[in-house]
This record gives C-alpha cells, structure tokens and sequence, in this order.
C-alpha cells in the first residue's frame, strides 16, 4: 500500500520534510504499527518517533487512536499535540 | 433551523466588530453574544514573536466538528471561529470565538467549550522566537489543556 | 498592581471595539479577552421595546463593587462593564462586560462571574413594551439568575 | 429622624411617586420596621408593600437586610428584586 505521509512541527522539523508518498509492507495494519516501522526508516526518523506515544496520528484528516487500522488511508498526518488557540 | 458555524483559517487579522455583525445584523431574538478573543503574549518581554503553523484542510474540518458540536450541545442561534497561522505578534490576535444565545449562561458555556476544544483538537502548534531573533523551542501541550477539555464529559 | 474597574452607566449605545480598545491597547502582557453583550429580544415579535429604569448613584456603586471583586477574585487585568438604561429596542444592546486575563478560563469565569451579580443585585429594572404600544409589566426577577449567582460561593 | 426615601419600578408607579422626605417614628428601627411603618400610610403604600419580604432596601445606596438598623441613614432605597442585565 502507498500511501502520502504529512509532518507538522517538531515531528517535520525532524524528519527533515513537510511530506512523502512512500511504499508501507503488508505487517503495517495500525497506525501505532505505522510509527514503529517509520522508526526503522532512519536517524531522523528514530529522533522524530522517539516516544511514539505522545505522537498524533491523523487518517484523511481525522484523528485515529494509534490501535486503529489505517487501510484505505491516502493521507496520514503525523504530529506533536497541538498547541493552538 | 438549521445553523451551520462560520469557521475560518488565515493569517490575516479579524476584525472583531465586523464578525460579530455578520453573525447578529437583522437579528431579534438573540439576548446574549460571548467573545474570546486570544492573543500573543510577550513574556515578559521574553518573546518577539509566535510562529503558528496549522495542517490546512484537517484545520477547518476539525473546527467545523467542534463548532457543530457546540451549536447542537448549547442550542446556539450562531457561532463563528476563526484561527490565524503564520507569524504573530505580541499584543496580536491568534484566535476569535463568538456565541450567540437567547439566553447568557449558553453563550458562555458555547465559546468556553469551543476554546477548550480547539486547544486540544484542531491542528495548529505554536513555536516561540526569543526577543534576540533566534527561534526558541515549540510551545509544549499543557495536562491543563486536556483537563479543561474533559469538564465537558 | 492596582487596576481599577472601568464603569459606565448611560443611555447610549456602546462600541465593543472601543471599549476592548481602551482596555488593551499598548499592551502585550493579556492573553484572553473576553466579552459578554446583552441584548434585548423581541419576544417572537410580541416586544416593541424595554424601559430600563434604574437608581442613580447606586447602579454605578454597586457595578463598581461587582467589577473589583471579579478583578481580586480572578486575577484579570482589565474589567470594563456599561449598562444602559432608559427605552431600548429589540435587536440592540443593553449590558457590556469585558474582561482581560493571561489565560483564557480567568477571563471567562470573570466576564461570567460580574454578569451573574449585575443580574441579582445592580439596581436595574426592565419594564417591557407590547407591540401594540401598551405598557406590559415589570420583568419578574428569576430564581434561576439566584441560583447562577449562588455558584460562585 | 427625618430620612429621604426613594422608589423604584412598581414600588414607585404604586406608591405614585419617586421620592419624599419622611418623619419616622422613634419605633422603626430596622429596615423591616420602616417597610411595615410605610404600610400604615395609606392604601397605595399598602399595595406597594403588600408582601414586604420580596422588597429589597437600600440604605445611603447599599444593600441591607431587613433586619438592619436604619439608624443614621439619608437615603433610603426601596424597590422589587432586580432585573438589570
């Protein structure tokens, strides 16, 4: 499955980009299983997803618990808790 | 009746008289109108200016839930959010909450609601630059934010 | 610190932008505006207008009582609160309260707060207006504005 | 003691007047004494204060309660519950 990943904040400033499209293997089902294998990915992966738990993950625009299956996604949105308002 | 919110996100000012026009002119039976109007705060003079970034689309989507929440929970006659990104200013707007009512105590409970949720729902992140030009570190997510949240449980 | 209350009894029309204005202007230390205007309603159209009659001297005294204990009780950093009196059509204003604070719930809970004890013990009174042009009667006080006062004991 | 009293909304309209300067009597006392005084004057006071425990007094234009002393006020305010706002 393909699928167009998003960054925001410290999580983009990180990784190093605001977006990619990249290839996710079949054992990737939930979004917490997308975040463990982005951390294999790199460095700057691994610095950015460090304490997955507190990442934000959002599937066409909708946040998602990270126990949620993220199949049919075409974007996904990766980010710190939100600090607006 | 059918209310939609008025939910927008730029980085240009609002204006807060004009929104709250758009949303009362012609109108007679609203008894009560709450703003909350955010602003840049300059620490102490510690802070030269905040950076908001936001996720465009998702942004507006989740204001639009939030907002539609509010006008069915408080049975709001009107309710207008709007949001700025990029950089700001001390003194600056950041963020604009109207709600109107028959009555005082909904209009109130509307724009509380609606602030504590686009606190801890809709995508924006504040970065913080220092008053000596170099950006300082991103505005960390406060425990106090969620529990505000969950009052509304 | 020493901020005072800023109050107003007239029988003019306010601006909200004005009065947010003079009470934020120059600064970069507020976080929070918020404000609360209370308007009169037509009734489904059975309203023509409301008298507000009320005791001179002591309006403004006990408003002034009001706003200080909202500006020790919530830390703000500003409290404006105008009220009108005398004829006033549907559709237009007749309290404004603003309150200014770092943080966002001081601010609301103190804009509430002075609301809810302009009600129960400023000296005002609402007389309504039929449509026809007769008289109708003294607006009745209500337990319901008692009990909202009473939250904050 | 001679002290200003004032009226308000349907307090005013069914005594028929704002204002009037009043002799009291040495037996009025408290602020309930005084309403309770006020409906021996004659019908339109009866009917003003017909039910003196909804009557709200003010003295030299503060709140009291009815059981206060009355002693050395100018002005006092009588009127129904408030309904400004």
């Amino acid at each position: 499955m393909s699928v167009k990943l998003v960054y925001f904040a410290w999580v983009r400033e990180r990784i190093g980009k605001g977006e990619e499209e990249i290839e996710l293997p079949d054992s990737v089902v939930t979004a917490r299983d997308l975040l463990h294998h982005l951390k294999t990915l790199g460095e700057e992966y691994e610095n950015a997803l460090q304490y997955p738990e507190v990442i934000r993950v959002a599937v066409n625009q909708e946040h998602v618990e990270h126990s949620e299956k993220i199949a049919g996604a075409r974007e996904i949105g990766i980010f710190p808790p939100m600090t607006g308002g | 009746m059918s209310v939609v919110p008025t939910i927008r996100v730029q980085s240009r000012d609002f204006d807060l008289q004009e929104e709250i026009s758009a949303l009362t002119a012609g109108r007679r039976d609203i008894g009560a109108v709450v703003t909350f109007t955010g602003l840049c705060r300059d620490e102490q003079g510690a802070l030269s200016a905040l950076e908001l970034e936001h996720y465009p689309g998702m942004a507006e989507a989740e204001m639009q839930r939030i907002g539609r929440l509010a006008l069915e929970r408080f049975s709001l006659m009107g309710l207008t959010a709007i949001h700025r990104y990029g950089k700001i200013l001390p003194g600056e707007n950041i963020v604009l909450v109207i709600a109107a009512s028959p009555h005082r105590q909904a209009a109130f409970d509307g724009a509380n609601f609606v602030m504590d949720f686009l606190k801890t729902s809709a995508p924006f992140w504040k970065k913080e630059h220092a008053q000596d030009g170099t950006a300082r570190d991103w505005v960390a997510a406060k425990d106090a934010d969620d529990t505000a949240r969950d009052k509304w449980r």
